[in-house]
């Protein structure tokens, strides 16, 4: 492929982008059906040249992706006419653009770190099977938020929810697969059938399956749109309450999954919602306030849910479900704002939630990575069982401690160069003039304000437990350090969270100029030379260093077992935020006799109550499945009963038919 | 970068480093008086700080560079966060004092103060940083409710907007800001490690939070450790008294009048200083789970303030 | 124009009859009567036909008489009453759902149901009165023949009930319109061959494989030929 | 040149009861390879003929006048669709029948029964679609019911007789209140046609001289058998029961006896909709499809049985499809046909894994699949994606169907959608349940694989394959088809 002058016209540009992209396209299907071609005698070449063919993939898309942002164009592909009202077409514009960039880069980083992570599974065939998961799982992604109608973008959020369902339940031999299996797929398939029905309304209101077509509808059909759009994406995003596939999908998928499930699978029903709610439609403020509250619950509940967990993926999950409701916020912010007609505000959160969503991206798949190769370095998920991993993974350990720092928002990295955009936009507010509104704002914030700082104090958590002091266990000071792709996939993503970060300013200041955001780069300057100075200064006093037991009361030698836990860490804030921890208490007796009075057993359970699971999920589960089960029963008879149903919808009808002539 | 702010980016951490210590040491100077005690010399802790400097540093065989580093990121977020806060004159650049940011420079200082908690592996250690990191993350709507009552009052989210804003007008023209100044102070009280919150003088493991959390520091890295602590104390005490009283706060750099205005400051400052020294020994130190009881106070106030500011 | 005359109360008198041998269906709990019962009912059947000939004179409702009179009165209830031999027990005295006298009761509900059902299409449908009565009743004995399926245990008298309600097929069918003979003719072979069939099965419900392999031989029925 | 579709539908599956018969049942007689021999030869003729006749003869064709056999776009569509099944059936018997011998579960004595029910099966089914007359369609229905139930019966177990006795009665009692349609709408046809007429084409000619309330009367009478026959609810319960007892192949092929149904509807309702009883149609046909699918849906939460939930998937297809056609719009039907095809085609291959679960396993039950992915990864993959595409996943063609269909249902009324989405989703979620169990089954103990032979793979991989291009691509020639189909039925 000739890259014609970038200086020549836009025509030749358009024609460049269309070219990577269909290249990248068709690098990708490649990779998806290479490491399947020989799978009855699988072949470890086939499949190491299909990883680097998708690499190739992933990069000619993202590659086209920027030079759409960069140079402003608006593309529109047709792949395939099945018929002339159902095309999967595309286009490629600067939104659609931004979400194919963080797919691709991210899905870039992914690939490089699957090429040693596969490696590490036993069988081969299952080897293939993921690499070639792998593929079509980031083609269906990248396709998804390319499509330019609905039918497509529907057509792509299935396979993608497919793949991914079946990259979930990759390791069947694990007997929570079958939950975290169970779960994913029922919730999505909820969420698909509310995108159908939003999608399949828009058509009846334009007539059109074309995305940006939805403009003349009724008030009230626009809400009904909203709320299942809201429903439909809100389910993939991990909105709270419907979020509960998510730890249990993430824990269970091998991470290199879990890090593209969770760093950009749930970005694109962020896409979703940012193109219909804020691009296609022109939003209510009710829709604003909805986004808004929803968003703080969840971002709330799910850092509070993130700091109990020990298990590590599932924790990164929860803290998935909260950067989700970060941007959530954003968006309701967003929708508020706009109506009123705060303009700088509203970009502020706009900018800062599409950002935050590009930064979460970044960390979040750095984060799942590192903690993919702590896993399998340490052959368990358990924090408890992990500590001391830094002084045998010091590179994994760098990356995910900037990566931590990056998700706690701490400056200046990239967390923060997002959330406080929605700060800034939160408290510059006071211009809006609705105090009622207001009031809702200011609880909104607390709660953001509450949120942030428990992922710092998460992170801190999650970074001391796993990396810092002793091992707690035997598997943990076996631990080696992970191969080079493993740490150069996330060494790069942390790199751009650094980097995001530092230049956060810079950057935004090259989309949007004027908005009112700290300069990151004198910060990142400024702390760094003091840190330097500090250190030279220290230097001077050439104090000795001397190494020794850490104190411990005098006790002797002291054992990991002794060593403060996760548990015991997260221990206050779980105390503070009791009503959310609700323990629940099971206990039962028998008795040989029917005055109770001579115990014959009993038996008693205390635990945490899984809230959303067991009082929202599992009785509507029971629900339903108590229709199930009349409904079979009424299966399970002898062939007279089949006749007298017969025999009733018979005089049914004639009553029916009667009554209607 | 003009002279202006070069100037303040070296006087201003400057400024805070040198006071922080003297603050330090009049408050424990006050409390000792009330308690009836002769007390240690008001500048017995630049003494404490000459003899850390000068001893050894002893690390865990278990720690790794966390804790190494710790101590120099601590300080120098800690410093880079008191550019935020004029305390001797208000520069003319722009490019700090973001509020959020303030208090975001805070926490990261905090958040590797913690890591080196874990690091070696203590008890101790393991349990002050997991409480220290509970009362900052309450704490936290708090001071980010009172960032917004101050932005609401004060139209600006930038500080040394809301002092030159203050100085223009007058503490009548901005009522509310009495409240918002006692959220501050509650916000000062829980951040500086203080009684009710924390007690400094104790090791005791029922009521230590800081110094468990800094146990395992030794030598001059405890003495950066003690020093951060000293800034961000002094700091926080420069943004409430100037909130609440910025007169005297110079406009301009010049010669005479930074001399003045830092005098003013250091007055001030020892003022708050006796006057936190005296909160500390009137009030007892409140059971650790009911300090979000304590911490209500302050939102409350913070969301009067901004719904009075709303109604006006 | 056949309420009057001779012709409309003979078939009035018919319908009366075939109403009671359908009531008679349903409470029978002798297998033998069972199948008389059948062959009066599809007697009268063609009693009928043959004074609707009497009045029409259409060639096709003479053939139908005799189809009905042949197939209906003699082969099936022959079959039948061969098939009879090799079951265990003789009576089916067993019923589900509903009891004799109930059953009843629900044929002059279902009598009602479908005679308000269509009373309002009647003047359109059917030429008169009585022809819309034929029709009622048609209606109505193949509804009373699903009930017999439903109550009644026995797969035998399944099939009667199956029967019985064929024939309120045919009655239906007389009074509404004259349907191609040939038509008439596929239906009874169609429904000659579903009673072979079920009837065969029905051998295998109440034994074991090889002990209804053996029954069939005795019938002089095999797969195999 | 047109009577070698008689001769090939009607003349050859005799020819072959009467060698089969000659044969004897001893030697050759028994011999399943063979006698599969003439089986398969049988379905891949009529299927030649039945493609000889798209691309050769100008359709329509008539036969004896036209008064009973007529060949027009949709018969002739779906003949096609019925004896590419056929075909695929006769291959997979040729490994599955010898499999069920072996086992013993089908006597060697029987196989020239077992053939010869299917070859006739296939000429009723095919007749049925090629019949002009309602009253011959009629026959040809209540034939297919009669062979396909002695089918069921071939297996020595008592389980089939009741069965095939439940299928015989559900089906036929309601089929005689079609009959009971049949003289209604022949009554109602004389108004319209002198000396009335059962034909399609006189009947669709002379639907505008209806009365529609009539037309109605007689619509829902005939309803009630026919949606026997396609396993609408409430008279699909003999569906489940027939397809678990059934032998793979047979439950295959009964899946053409489905069609059959809703074809029947599909015509009477072109012929009501042309005589003015559209809207009261609509409603009916609203009423039967969303009640099929929501007992569909719920039966499908709490299945074992790997064939009861293929089952109760057909049913709610059915559903579904009633619904499109109530719909009467040309998009609607044109994907409601498409969805007949692809739906043969996935039903199809979800029987032929399943026929090969069932000799692995010797059960049809979730929990007996062990290593399912190891021992028969072609069956488990034909499981997995046939399921996925009965879901109505994209890459397969249901998914366009669904889509089409259910975005007219959504532009007539948001409700009703609203209603099918509702009750559409605990059958996806069952479909999911169900296979996500089977699948994660413990390993166990060591487990001997069944050889699967070529035969029983290859339409597995034929079904796998059309699927997938169909699910992507409406070739040309269907398009064209489907298109016509609509146009001749008048929507």
């Amino acid at each position: 492929m000739d890259f014609p002058e970038f200086s020549s016209g836009i025509e030749d540009k358009e024609a460049v982008v269309q070219s990577l992209f269909w290249v990248g396209g068709a690098l990708c299907l490649v990779a998806t059906i290479l490491p399947l071609v020989l799978l009855f005698r699988p072949s470890r070449l086939l499949r190491q040249a299909a990883l680097w063919v998708l690499l190739a993939g992933t990069g000619a898309i993202s590659a086209a992706a920027i030079l759409v942002i960069s140079r402003s164009l608006d593309l529109h592909l047709t792949l395939l006419s099945i018929t002339p009202q159902l095309a999967l077409s595309f286009r490629l514009d600067k939104l659609s653009c931004f979400f194919v960039v963080i797919i691709g880069a991210v899905s870039f980083c992914a690939v490089i770190y699957s090429m040693t992570y596969i490696a590490h599974y036993k069988s081969e065939r299952s080897k293939q099977f993921l690499a070639s998961g792998l593929a079509f799982f980031i083609l269906a992604m990248l396709l998804v938020v390319a499509s330019s109608t609905t039918f497509g973008f529907l057509f792509f959020w299935e396979l993608m929810s497919l793949s991914s369902f079946f990259l979930v339940m990759f390791d069947l031999d694990k007997p929570e697969t079958q939950k975290a299996g169970i779960f994913y797929f029922s919730m999505t398939q909820m969420g698909t059938i509310f995108l159908l029905a939003s999608f399949l309304l828009l058509y009846r209101f334009t007539g059109s399956f074309d995305i940006s077509a939805a403009s003349n509808i009724p008030q009230w059909g626009k809400g009904l749109v909203f709320v299942s759009l809201f429903i439909g994406f809100g389910t993939k995003a991990g909105i709270i309450p419907f979020h509960k596939w998510l730890p249990y999908a993430h824990s269970a998928s091998p991470s290199n999954v879990s890090a593209l499930m969770s760093g950009v699978m749930l970005k694109v029903p962020i896409y979703g919602l940012v193109r219909f709610i804020i691009d296609v439609f022109r939003p209510d403020l009710w829709w604003g306030i909805v986004l808004l509250f929803f968003g703080s619950i969840t971002a709330l509940l799910g850092i509070i849910y993130a700091f109990k967990e020990h298990d590590l993926k599932k924790m990164l999950a929860y803290c998935s479900i909260e950067n989700l409701g970060v941007i959530v916020v954003g968006l309701g912010l967003y929708v508020i704002f706009d109506f009123y007609g705060l303009r700088v505000q509203a970009d502020l959160c706009i900018y800062g939630a599409l950002f935050h969503t590009l930064n979460h991206a970044l960390f979040k798949s750095s984060l799942f990575m590192t903690a993919g190769s702590v896993v399998q370095a340490t052959g368990t998920r358990d924090i408890e069982q992990m500590g001391g991993l830094i002084k045998r993974m010091p590179g994994t350990g760098a990356i995910f401690l900037v990566g931590a720092c990056a998700i706690a928002a701490l400056p200046p990295l990239n967390g923060f160069a997002s959330e406080i955009m929605i700060f800034q936009a939160y408290l510059t507010s006071f211009s809006l003039g609705r105090p009622i509104l207001e009031i809702l704002l200011m609880a909104g914030l607390a709660a953001l304000a509450l949120t942030s700082t428990l992922a710092a104090a998460c992170f801190a958590k999650a970074f001391g437990i796993i990396f810092l002091a002793r091992p707690r266990s035997g598997a943990a000071s076996a631990a080696k350090e992970a191969p080079f792709a493993q740490l150069l996939a996330p060494g790069i993503l942390a790199a751009l969270c650094v980097g995001f970060g530092v230049f956060s300013y810079q950057l935004i200041s090259n989309v949007k100029s004027g908005m009112p955001l700290p300069d990151m780069l004198p910060i990142g300057i400024i702390v760094l030379v003091l840190t330097g100075v500090t250190f030279l200064l220290l230097l001077l006093t050439r104090s000795p260093v001397r190494k020794t037991e850490t104190w411990g009361c005098g006790i002797p030698s002291q054992t990991g077992k002794m060593e403060y836990s996760g548990d015991g860490f997260s221990e206050p804030i779980v105390t503070v935020f009791k009503p959310v921890f609700r323990t629940r208490k099971l206990s039962t007796r028998e008795f040989y006799d029917k005055y109770n009075s001579i115990p014959k057993s009993s038996s008693g359970e205390i635990g945490t109550l899984k809230f959303f699971e067991e009082r929202l999920y599992v009785p509507i589960a029971r629900f339903f499945m108590k229709i199930a089960g009349a409904v079979s029963n009424l299966h399970n008879v002898d062939m007279d009963a089949l006749i007298l149903y017969s025999f009733i919808a018979v005089v049914l009808v004639i009553l029916g038919v009667g009554w209607w002539l | 970068m003009n002279w202006n702010t070069a100037v303040y980016i070296v006087m201003n951490p400057l400024f805070a480093l040198v006071l922080s210590p003297l603050v330090l040491g009049l408050i424990k100077t006050v409390k000792a008086r009330i308690q009836g005690r002769p007390g240690p010399p008001v500048l017995q802790q630049y003494y404490q700080l000459r003899k850390l400097f000068h001893k050894e540093i002893v690390y865990s065989e278990d720690s790794s560079f966390i804790v190494r580093l710790g101590p120099y990121l601590g300080i120098a977020f800690m410093l880079t966060a008191s550019l935020f806060v004029p305390m001797v004159f208000i520069p003319q650049t722009g490019w700090f004092g973001n509020i959020i940011l303030f208090f975001y420079l805070m926490i990261t200082a905090k958040f590797f103060m913690v890591l080196g908690g874990l690091d070696a592996g203590s008890t101790f250690g393991g349990m002050g940083s997991s409480r220290e990191m509970t009362v900052s993350s309450i704490i936290e709507p708090v001071t980010i409710m009172s960032c917004a009552a101050l932005a609401f009052v004060l139209k600006t989210t930038s500080i040394p907007e809301m002092f030159r804003t203050l100085l223009a007008g007058s503490i009548f023209s901005y009522p509310t800001l009495i409240l918002v100044g006692i959220s501050l102070f509650i916000i000062l009280i829980v951040e500086s490690a203080r009684v009710p919150v924390d007690n400094p003088e104790t090791h005791l493991e029922l009521t230590m939070i800081h110094e468990a959390m800094i146990l395992e520091q030794s030598g001059p890295k405890l003495a950066l450790v003690e020093l951060a602590s000293g800034v961000r104390q002094t700091v926080l005490m420069a943004l409430l008294i100037n909130v609440t009283f910025p007169w005297g706060l110079a406009g301009l750099a010049g010669c005479a009048s930074l001399l003045l205005a830092a005098v003013t400051m250091a007055v001030k400052m020892l003022i708050l200083a006796a006057t936190v020294g005296l909160f500390e020994s009137l009030l007892a130190k409140i059971r650790f789970f009911r300090l979000p009881d304590f911490f209500m106070i302050a939102l409350f106030l913070s969301f009067i303030t901004i719904v009075f500011e709303l109604l006006r | 124009m056949m309420n009057t005359g001779i012709t409309g109360d003979l078939i009035e008198v018919l319908f009366v009859l075939i109403l009671g041998t359908a009531a008679f269906v349903i409470t029978q709990r002798a297998l033998r009567s069972l199948f008389t019962l059948y062959t009066i009912q599809s007697v009268i059947l063609a009693a009928i036909a043959v004074v609707l000939f009497a009045e029409h004179r259409t060639v096709s409702l003479l053939f139908i008489a005799l189809l009905t009179l042949v197939i209906k009165g003699f082969v099936i209830p022959a079959f039948l009453r061969r098939t009879l031999v090799v079951l265990p027990s003789k009576r089916d005295i067993e019923f589900s759902y509903l009891t004799p006298a109930s059953s009843i009761l629900l044929s002059a509900v279902l009598l009602f149901i479908v005679y308000t059902s269509f009373s309002n299409v009647a003047e359109v449908l059917f030429s008169d009165r009585l022809f819309f009565l034929g029709g009622v009743i048609g209606v109505s004995l193949a509804l009373m023949g699903m009930m017999v399926i439903f109550s009644r245990k026995k797969v035998v008298s399944k099939i009667v009930g199956y029967l019985t309600m064929e024939n309120g097929v045919l009655l239906f069918g007389l009074f509404i319109a004259e349907m191609p003979f040939i038509i008439e003719v596929l239906i009874v072979i169609d429904l000659f061959m579903l009673i072979v069939l079920s009837t065969i099965m029905a051998f295998g419900i109440d034994s074991s494989i090889e002990a209804f392999h053996k029954k069939l031989t005795q019938l002089g029925m095999r797969f195999e030929d | 040149m047109q009577t070698v579709l008689p001769v090939v539908y009607a003349a050859l599956p005799l020819v072959l009861i009467l060698i089969f018969w000659a044969l004897g049942r001893h030697g050759l007689g028994q011999d399943n390879r063979f006698l599969n021999l003439f089986v398969i030869l049988q379905t891949a003729l009529f299927l030649v003929a039945t493609t000889w006749a798209f691309a050769a003869f100008k359709l329509p064709l008539g036969f004896l006048h036209g008064d009973y056999f007529y060949i027009d776009s949709l018969s002739l569509y779906e003949i096609l669709v019925t004896s590419m099944v056929f075909l695929l059936a006769a291959v997979y018997s040729r490994g599955y029948v010898s499999s069920l011998v072996e086992a013993g579960e089908l006597d060697g004595s029987i196989l020239r029964l077992f053939y010869g029910f299917f070859c006739l099966l296939e000429m009723v089914t095919v007749l049925a679609f090629a019949s002009n007359n309602l009253a011959l369609l009629w026959i040809f229905a209540e034939l297919s019911t009669l062979f396909s139930s002695a089918l069921i019966v071939t297996l020595k177990a008592r389980e089939n007789i009741v069965a095939a006795l439940k299928y015989v009665f559900v089906a036929s009692t309601a089929m005689l209140f079609s009959f009971i349609g049949i003289i209604i709408l022949f009554a109602v046809s004389k108004t319209a046609i002198n000396g009335g007429s059962l034909n399609w084409t006189s009947l669709f000619d002379a639907a505008h001289n209806m009365d529609p309330r009539l037309f109605f009367l007689a619509f829902s009478f005939l309803f009630l058998g026919f949606a026997a026959k396609a396993g609408v609810a409430p008279f699909h319960t003999w569906v489940p029961t027939a397809y678990i007892r059934a032998p793979s192949a047979v439950a295959v092929v009964s899946g053409t006896v489905l069609n059959l149904g809703l074809y029947a509807v599909l015509r009477l309702y072109a012929i009501g909709y042309a005589a003015g009883a559209g809207i009261n149609l609509r409603l009916f046909l609203f009423i039967f499809g969303l009640f099929g699918i929501a007992v569909a849906g719920f039966s499908m939460l709490k299945r074992t049985n790997t064939k009861k939930i293929i089952a109760f998937s057909g049913v709610e297809s059915a559903g579904l499809l009633l619904i499109a056609f109530g719909l009467a719009s040309a998009t609607a039907l044109y994907w409601a046909l498409f969805y007949v095809l692809g739906y043969s085609l996935v039903k199809s291959l979800l029987f032929f894994s399943a026929g090969i679960f069932h000799r692995q396993y010797q059960s049809n039950k979730y929990f007996a699949a062990r290593q399912a992915l190891k021992l028969q990864p072609l069956a488990s993959w034909g499981l997995i994606l046939g399921s996925a595409a009965a879901a109505g996943t994209p890459l397969f063609p249901i998914f366009l169907a669904k889509w089409n269909i259910l975005a007219v249902l959504g532009e007539v009324s948001a409700g009703m959608l609203g209603a099918t989405l509702f009750f559409l989703l605990p059958a996806v979620i069952g479909l999911g349940y169900y296979f996500i169990r089977l699948f994660r089954q413990e390993p166990g103990g060591e487990i001997k694989a069944f050889r699967t032979p070529l035969s029983m793979k290859l339409p597995i991989i034929v079904c796998l394959t059309s699927i997938l291009l169909l699910g992507l691509w409406v070739p040309g020639g269907l398009d064209n088809t489907l298109g016509r189909i609509v146009a001749s039925l008048g929507f």
